[in-house]
């Protein structure tokens, strides 16, 4: 596996990865496990993926983002059993000016949220459980809002 | 005449604890659209009632929407709202 | 100094000052030297810093940042001599939720740039020196511009 | 009557080698703006033709405009263009 890990994310190791002596600026972004979700408390969860796929859509995206900037990347999410505080997801773009490392960065983590298809089950002090439903708030997307070239 | 062809059909995460398995391999038309694939599910295992009307669906690893056809062989995906990062 | 050093910037210090248990996002920029600028080999830089004034704003820019956003910000400056490669500066900001983060990371990185009394000398590779300023191509900034009240 | 009152001018950076000094300390009327600071600076410096006529300027560590009043004992700094991060 190249983007997905079930071993703890490295930051700092991702920060190497896009580091060039070309490179001025490097925006980083790490996602870590929150003890909290809409008020309730967050012991621990699981992210599940759809490995091949996760794989396949996480280098499309990369792919996508060299293509818009001039950037080195670097992308890894975590699967498996995580606690409050471990890193779940990290991106770092690198590029010779901050603007492109700040939009490639940003764009990487917006679309790796909204398609690569990881699962969050959560595990509440309360004893529920839940699969994480992002969308529960908003009308379901449709396919189509996800079908290739939707993103132009 | 339309020869069937075998497809692989895939359920995770929440939708495959409403269908109590992973996977379904089902015979369908070879041409079929995914939504011809989603209606033989739902033909072929009751608890498919369970799953969304129209839910997102991959086809060989890559979003699909449900008017894409399939081929021998093909991979579908049926896949719940994800929450990665 | 709090915010100045003349050692070099530790990126991953800076992530686990801003990390909490509340925290699902932390954004990180890192500034380094470039090997080149307008086209110019560089071969290694000096900030300087009216370091004082240079501690006072980088603690009323981390403080706004406070008071926009409900984040815990992380700010380094580096000044001396640097090599090409060298983090210049460094700037977390960590939040319950990614669009603060990104918001504050990127406040904090601006307001520093546009804002903050450091200084560099560039050293090129064909020999040249030069102080570097960065509003060499548009009309000089007038004071009233950098005075309190402009930047609301 | 006005009495003088004693400020410190502080230059950095390019300005510093510009002047050859990193520092002047000069009598000005008090109550004066930061511009007549500068005005008394040229008239004291010959060096300082070579700054740039509104140059950014400081008052114990915070930019003001020109027109700000110094008393007794206050720091002013020109600032050349800055160039952290």
């Amino acid at each position: 596996m190249t983007y997905l890990t079930r071993d703890p994310i490295d930051a700092a190791a991702l920060l190497a990865e896009v580091a060039a002596r070309g490179h001025g600026g490097i925006s980083l972004f790490v996602g870590a496990v929150r003890d909290h979700q809409d008020g309730r408390g967050v012991i621990r969860l699981e992210y599940s993926a759809y490995e091949p796929m996760a794989e396949a859509e996480c280098r499309r995206i990369v792919d996508e983002a060299l293509g818009r900037w001039p950037v080195a990347v670097a992308l890894r999410h975590r699967i498996g059993e995580l606690a409050v505080g471990d890193v779940a997801v990290a991106v770092a773009a690198g590029s010779a000016h901050r603007d492109e490392a700040f939009a490639a960065c940003r764009y990487v983590i917006e679309e790796v949220k909204r398609r690569v298809p990881i699962w969050k089950k959560e595990f509440y002090a309360d004893g529920h459980v839940e699969w994480v439903d992002p969308t529960a708030r908003r009308p379901e997307a449709p396919a189509a809002a996800l079908a290739p070239g939707a993103n132009a | 005449m339309t020869s069937d062809v075998s497809v692989r059909v895939l359920f995770f995460a929440r939708y495959a604890e409403l269908m109590g398995r992973e996977a379904v391999d089902l015979m369908v038309p070879a041409g079929a659209t995914v939504a011809e694939v989603l209606e033989r599910v739902r033909a072929t295992l009751p608890e498919a009632g369970r799953l969304p009307p129209r839910p997102v669906c991959a086809l060989n690893l890559r979003h699909v929407k449900l008017d894409a056809r399939v081929a021998a062989g093909d991979e579908v995906a049926l896949l719940p709202p994800v929450a990665g990062g």
